[in-house]
């Protein structure tokens, strides 16, 4: 699929008996997952093709969709993220079509023996997670609340990949990211499950623009995600069920 | 005239700031999957789009930000001020608001590209011309802030002198301003093409991730470092490579002259 | 008056190549320009082929008036204009844009010899042509002839900075008549050059004047340049004009003080009476001059060449009409020993028996002896 | 000399590449909650922290960069052309390969951090000072390179006359060498001094993103942008306010030589 | 020799500050520097106080050995020294790290003035002092005192770029003095400088050496800067040493061609005989050079003073002992006229009526005449 770039940012396709190119925005945690859905989809699909998928921050994607890129598929990580583009009228409804939760990540060993969520208050333990504004630190917040305890990170990222490379470095000693991340980092990482988790349940949308060049493309894109294929693939990379 | 011990030993202590993290660096690189992840054709198609685009835009820099210099260092020192304060307004945006402020003028909802985009159907985001555009806007005010010094220091003695000989101005800009210049061009130059091959910010924003079109080293990097799952090892290989492309090219530039000028 | 009397003659080592002989252009100017103690005024006209000397002290404002015919410096006030009065061109006035320096054909060869350190010396010296239009092959060509006429031929693909200074000014004077300017300005184009080279390449440039019929203005401090290259020269004194003659009247019969001190004469401050100068109550012969014969009974400045004057051994002997100085220097050149005076008179002492003098040898730096003026020329102290 | 008009024609096109944008960006200011987005304690907070450890960092430019461009601009063409290249290694990376790079040196974990967090239990990241370090390694090859342009093109012979007078090397070089330098020495400062304010990728992976110890305002801009749901004004109006008060400063910094040297 | 006999005397201008009298130190200096076209080689030994001119055409190497001295320019081989030989210290020396040049108590006033651009005439003169030491107050007191010897008072507060050529010379002057160096080293220093202020300054820089007892190295083109300062002339040609004298000497019987003409003397070059000096076929007469006399039958040159030398309306004729020349320059001063000719003689007609010599007028340039030297001093070819 890999010389069909052209047609997706270019001009519409000319002629009728050449593939539909599907093009796809997709939040920066779903790559991997997303681009095994996208084989499994061309392969089930012949009739469409699908340009490398461009991920990145959801609100870098959220921008440049308002700003007018051609996109027909939108994959975002948290329902909140879509709501620009619901109010700009770009999108009108959307669906979830995975979730995540958030999981303690310690490295391997677990030398400082971390436990439950209130081990992570423990002094000269040293948390990173993410920030308030972005979906998993909106996440960690909710649990933060819910069980009444003051995380003191010392530092709050702004994507989870940084908190999963600090953890991963050995550069903090505990973080909190989604499991999704704990079982791609493979054995760079160790996850503590903790149940307050359950509180904040991250919830992935996706959507087709209204005026999609290839909405109809993107519809069976979004069908086929929902689809137990899909799904199956998702499940694997450890999201949740919507 | 030689320079005081201690001021080369404060001087070796500011090269070891600038290189031993790179040193650092290669501790991490995975040297056995290296090859692989150096020579696959993306990488190679992001490192030519790079190189493309950061030539193009050192270009442009040159032929919009050279005039620009000059008539900053000509200018009444009063207006001098006011312009390099407005030179300066890139340099200091986080790259990434730069990337903004592009979209909102030449984005297709963009005051300028909004009206453009409707006429003709043409647009810059997403396109390699974007990328251009990007990184010419964040790397001129290297080329202009450097050479505007330049220009003040070299004074304008030899350029009477021509114009009394008959060169005409063009004459005596390319024939004896640009050749007096030449070091603090070429310092301006190197400044700007290295910050346009390091650009990622206004481009990611501006321009897209799109891979063969848009996608940079600094974008193919983000996005490999990024990826979950995805060790580093690639965007640490990426970075090496991207290193030694702009080092032999910065190299090659090296019209540096021998002698000081006078 | 066109050409020098003496730069006449001698085309037979004109050029080989090069054009034709081209005619200067006539220029007239009122120059105005602000320094920084003083405005600099001066009235000039020179007819096509003709060449103009300024002389005067340091900071008396010949460079400045350079610049100004040049273009690099502004008037304030006044009023160039190239040519005759039929194709005249008005090269700056009140409230016109002044013609840029490179449409004016006036090339400027300025005090600092300021060659173009990124082109060796054929480069710089084919600067003038190659901006003028010639071709590459010709430019050089002319530039190494060029060169070879100051006798840089060996260095002709080296950069300047390895040059002396003297070779410098040198490449500097070819660039400049090289470019085959209609009016060419030289800024004391021979300071730095070297006691046998001088003559050799002002006799040189002479005969370029001539043959090109090049207008000229020339600034410098020593008369025998003016005398050598120059029809005319204007004296300047704190930047006004205070005398203007030719090369010979400024020689033999100078009128400034500055003129006469340029001249080698001594000049020394006084009242006129009818015999002659009174200076601190002594009677010193003299005549008015001819040309600005002063009232009687006004200061006035007493001109005398050191040849008529004598060195007495005492101070002030007013029979013997001498005044009393101290001796600030004392010179040779060519076999002559000069004594100057702190009260401005010189005395040639060459055939004098100097032990006669001091006792003892020359006469010493500071010492007190009387300066006799056998016969001084009387010029009124506010010549125009 | 004047420039001719033409040449003024393609310096305000430059000028409009690198302004227009900003004016772009002012179309989409929310002017209302604009008043509200600056003067929140966070935001006070972020650009106190910014000012600071930008001047901070400049400072640590000017010490060890003056002399490293100085031993460069000295140096024979060889031993230049090596330590140039060296310079130029931040320069080309992406700031957020830098950051990865200084981790991997400094951090608790790196080559050099290891042993010392071990010993001692400090580290740089996290810390104010690891801000500095970050900002210190990206902004430096500017104020490098800058410099060494113009201590080339200034030359030696002032210095051979100060030394000939009896001043020694430190005389020489307080007393003339930097006076003479000084348009391109601002020049560089002022480049370090911005590209230190708007410094993020390195800073953000280094030394992480902690209200009141390491979040810059570059990194509440992109905190705020990233923000899920929330609109980009408040990061809009963050940008509004990092530029200006970097212009300010900018502007006061301005010791511009009024005439050219020489 | 310490000080120059002409250099004595007048104390009593003296700075009012300034510390006590300082005396220079001796030097002593094998110099080999390599250059573009040849080797630059001299040995120069100068007791403390003393005072060397280095004469010599343009690129001859004067700059080249003062920046070896001042330890600006690398030495290639050789060694300087610096005092006596108890207190001897070696600047510079094959196998050592040379001094650097703020070590030396050497001030090289160079050839350009290369002010400091961004300090103020005060500032710049008051560099030295405070390089060396004295405190704010009295570096300011003394370079002030130092404008006021150079006559720039008025500027004291003024940027360099606001002065003229030879206004800028006199800063450097003045500057290089007032830092109070032990040795001085003076590239053409006058050069820039009017016919008037020359000789003032010139006094006035004497009775300082002579005040300080500095040792002086003085590079000039004009002999009278020699005379005035200098106990010793070096004559160089194309890097070597051709002539070392008095300037009494020089003046009165130079023994090199660049000497000769420096002078002022005529040369033209010939074959000794019993009699003279044999030239085109024509014995002019001529006696050897006590000092350094030919041997008869070599090639050698004849030395004339102008007045020494004969016009003729007619070209060579041997009964007159006259030979042709071609004239190449007519020059006058202190109402003296001398015609110079390609021959290498010049002629004084200031006594001859120019009537008779060229019919009318004077002697045009390019014209051919005859010389006839009366009476020709002869020197070896190949002095040292
Ligand atoms: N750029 C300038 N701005 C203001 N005043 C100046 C400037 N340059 C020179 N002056 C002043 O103008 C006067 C005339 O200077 P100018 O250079 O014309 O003198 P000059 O006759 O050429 O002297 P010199 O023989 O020393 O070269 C001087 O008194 C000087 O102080
Ligand atoms: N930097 C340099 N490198 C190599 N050769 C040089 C350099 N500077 C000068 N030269 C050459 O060395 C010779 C001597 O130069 P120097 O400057 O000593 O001459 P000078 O006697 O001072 O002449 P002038 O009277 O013109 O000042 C010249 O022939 C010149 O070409
Ligand atoms: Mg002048
Ligand atoms: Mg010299």
């Amino acid at each position: 699929s890999g010389g069909s770039s052209e047609g997706s940012k270019g001009s519409d396709a000319g002629t009728e008996d050449v593939k539909q190119t599907i093009t796809i925005f997709a939040a920066a945690s779903l790559q991997g997952p997303l681009d095994d859905v996208a084989k499994a989809f061309t392969t089930a699909h012949p009739e469409y093709d699908i340009a490398p998928i461009d991920y990145d921050g959801s609100q870098a994607l959220a921008t440049q969709a308002i700003d007018g890129a051609d996109v027909d598929v939108l994959a975002f990580a948290s329902e909140a993220s879509l709501d620009p583009l619901t109010k700009a009228g770009i999108t009108d409804s959307s669906e979830i079509f995975a979730t995540n939760t958030l999981e303690i990540a310690v490295a391997p060993g677990n030398p400082k023996k971390i436990t439950s969520f209130d081990d992570l208050t423990a002094t000269g333990t040293s948390l990173v997670t993410c920030a308030s504004e972005v979906p998993c630190g909106q996440a960690t917040d909710t649990v933060e609340k819910a069980t009444g305890t003051t995380l003191k990170p010392v530092s709050e990222e702004t994507n989870v990949t940084s908190v999963v490379n600090r953890v991963s470095q050995g550069e903090a000693d505990a973080g909190l990211v989604y499991t999704t991340d704990i079982k791609a980092a493979g054995d760079k990482l160790e996850g503590v499950e903790f149940p307050e988790s359950k509180q904040a349940v991250n919830k992935y949308p996706v959507a087709v623009p209204t005026k999609a060049k290839h909405a109809e493309g993107g519809k069976v894109f979004e069908k086929f995600l929902l689809s137990d294929d899909g799904q199956k693939v998702l499940h694997d990379a450890g999201f949740g069920a919507p | 005239m030689s320079t005081p011990v201690w001021l080369r030993g404060i001087a070796v202590a500011g090269l070891a700031v600038l290189v031993l993290p790179l040193a650092g660096m290669l501790t991490r690189v995975r040297w056995s999957t290296l090859g692989e992840d150096l020579l696959s054709p993306t990488t190679l198609q992001a490192l030519w789009l790079s190189l493309l685009t950061a030539a193009c835009s050192t270009l442009a820099c040159l032929v919009l930000g050279f005039p620009l210099a000059l008539v900053i260092a000509r200018a009444s020192a009063r207006l001098a001020a006011v312009l390099r304060a407005a030179v300066m307004v890139p340099l200091v945006l986080p790259p990434m608001v730069g990337g903004l402020a592009l979209l909102s003028l030449l984005g297709r909802s963009g005051v300028v590209g909004r009206p453009i985009f409707e006429a003709t159907g043409l647009s810059l985001p997403y396109t390699t011309a974007g990328v251009v555009v990007a990184q010419t806007f964040v790397a001129m005010p290297f080329l202009v802030i450097t050479l505007e010094g330049v220009l003040r220091t070299s004074g304008q003695g030899h350029e009477w002198v021509a114009a009394s000989l008959g060169a005409n101005r063009w004459r005596v800009l390319t024939r004896v301003t640009l050749p007096l210049v030449a070091p603090g061009l070429v310092a301006g130059t190197v400044l700007a093409f290295a910050r346009a091959m390091g650009e990622f910010g206004a481009t990611a924003l501006f321009a897209g991730n799109s891979q063969g079109i848009t996608r940079t080293m600094p974008l193919a990097i983000y996005t490999a470092y990024n990826g979950v799952g995805v060790s580093q090892d690639s965007a640490l290989a990426l970075s090496l490579l991207l290193l030694i492309s702009a080092i032999v090219i910065v190299a090659g530039l090296r019209s540096w002259r021998e002698e000081a000028v006078r | 008056m066109s050409t020098g009397a003496r730069g006449t003659g001698a085309t037979d080592e004109g050029p080989r190549s090069g054009g034709t002989t081209h005619r200067g252009s006539g220029l007239s100017a009122q120059i105005e320009v602000e320094r920084t103690a003083f405005t600099v005024r001066a009235d000039l006209t020179l007819a096509p082929g003709q060449r103009l000397a300024l002389l005067g002290a340091n900071g008396a404002g010949k460079s400045t008036i350079l610049g100004a015919l040049a273009g690099t410096v502004p008037l304030s006030a006044g009023r160039i204009s190239l040519g005759e009065a039929a194709t005249e061109r008005v090269l700056d006035a009140p409230g016109r844009r002044s013609v840029p320096a490179h449409r004016r054909a006036i090339t400027l060869l300025e005090q600092r010899p300021l060659l173009f350190p990124h082109l060796d010396l054929v480069g710089n010296v084919a600067f003038g042509p190659r901006s003028r239009g010639s071709g590459r092959r010709a430019s050089r060509d002319l530039a190494l002839e060029w060169l070879e006429r100051v006798d840089l031929t060996d260095h002709a693909r080296q950069r300047p900075y390895r040059l002396s200074g003297g070779q410098q000014q040198r490449v500097a004077l070819a660039r400049a008549f090289a470019a085959g300017p209609s009016v060419i300005l030289l800024d004391e184009p021979f300071a730095a050059l070297d006691a046998e080279t001088v003559p050799r390449v002002r006799g040189m440039l002479d005969r370029e004047l001539t043959r090109t019929g090049t207008t000229a203005v020339l600034v410098t401090h020593q008369l025998s340049d003016a005398w050598d290259l120059a029809d005319t020269c204007l004296v300047l004194e704190a930047g006004r004009v205070r005398e203007q003659a030719s090369p010979e009247h400024l020689v033999t019969a100078p009128r400034s003080r500055f003129g006469a001190r340029l001249a080698g004469f001594g000049a020394i401050e006084g009242e006129t009476s009818a015999q002659g100068l009174r200076v601190e109550g002594v009677l010193l012969p003299g005549r008015p001059d001819p040309g600005s014969p002063p009232r009687r009974g006004v200061r006035a400045l007493g001109i005398a060449s050191p040849t008529d004057v004598e060195l007495l051994p005492g101070t002030a002997d007013a029979s013997l009409a001498s005044v009393p100085g101290r001796v600030i220097g004392v010179r040779a050149s060519a076999g002559r020993v000069l004594v100057e005076a702190d009260n401005g008179l010189i005395a040639d002492v060459t055939t004098q028996r100097a032990t006669e003098v001091a006792g003892q040898g020359l006469p010493v730096v500071g010492s007190r002896l009387g300066f006799a003026p056998r016969s001084l020329r009387l010029v009124g102290l506010d010549v125009p």
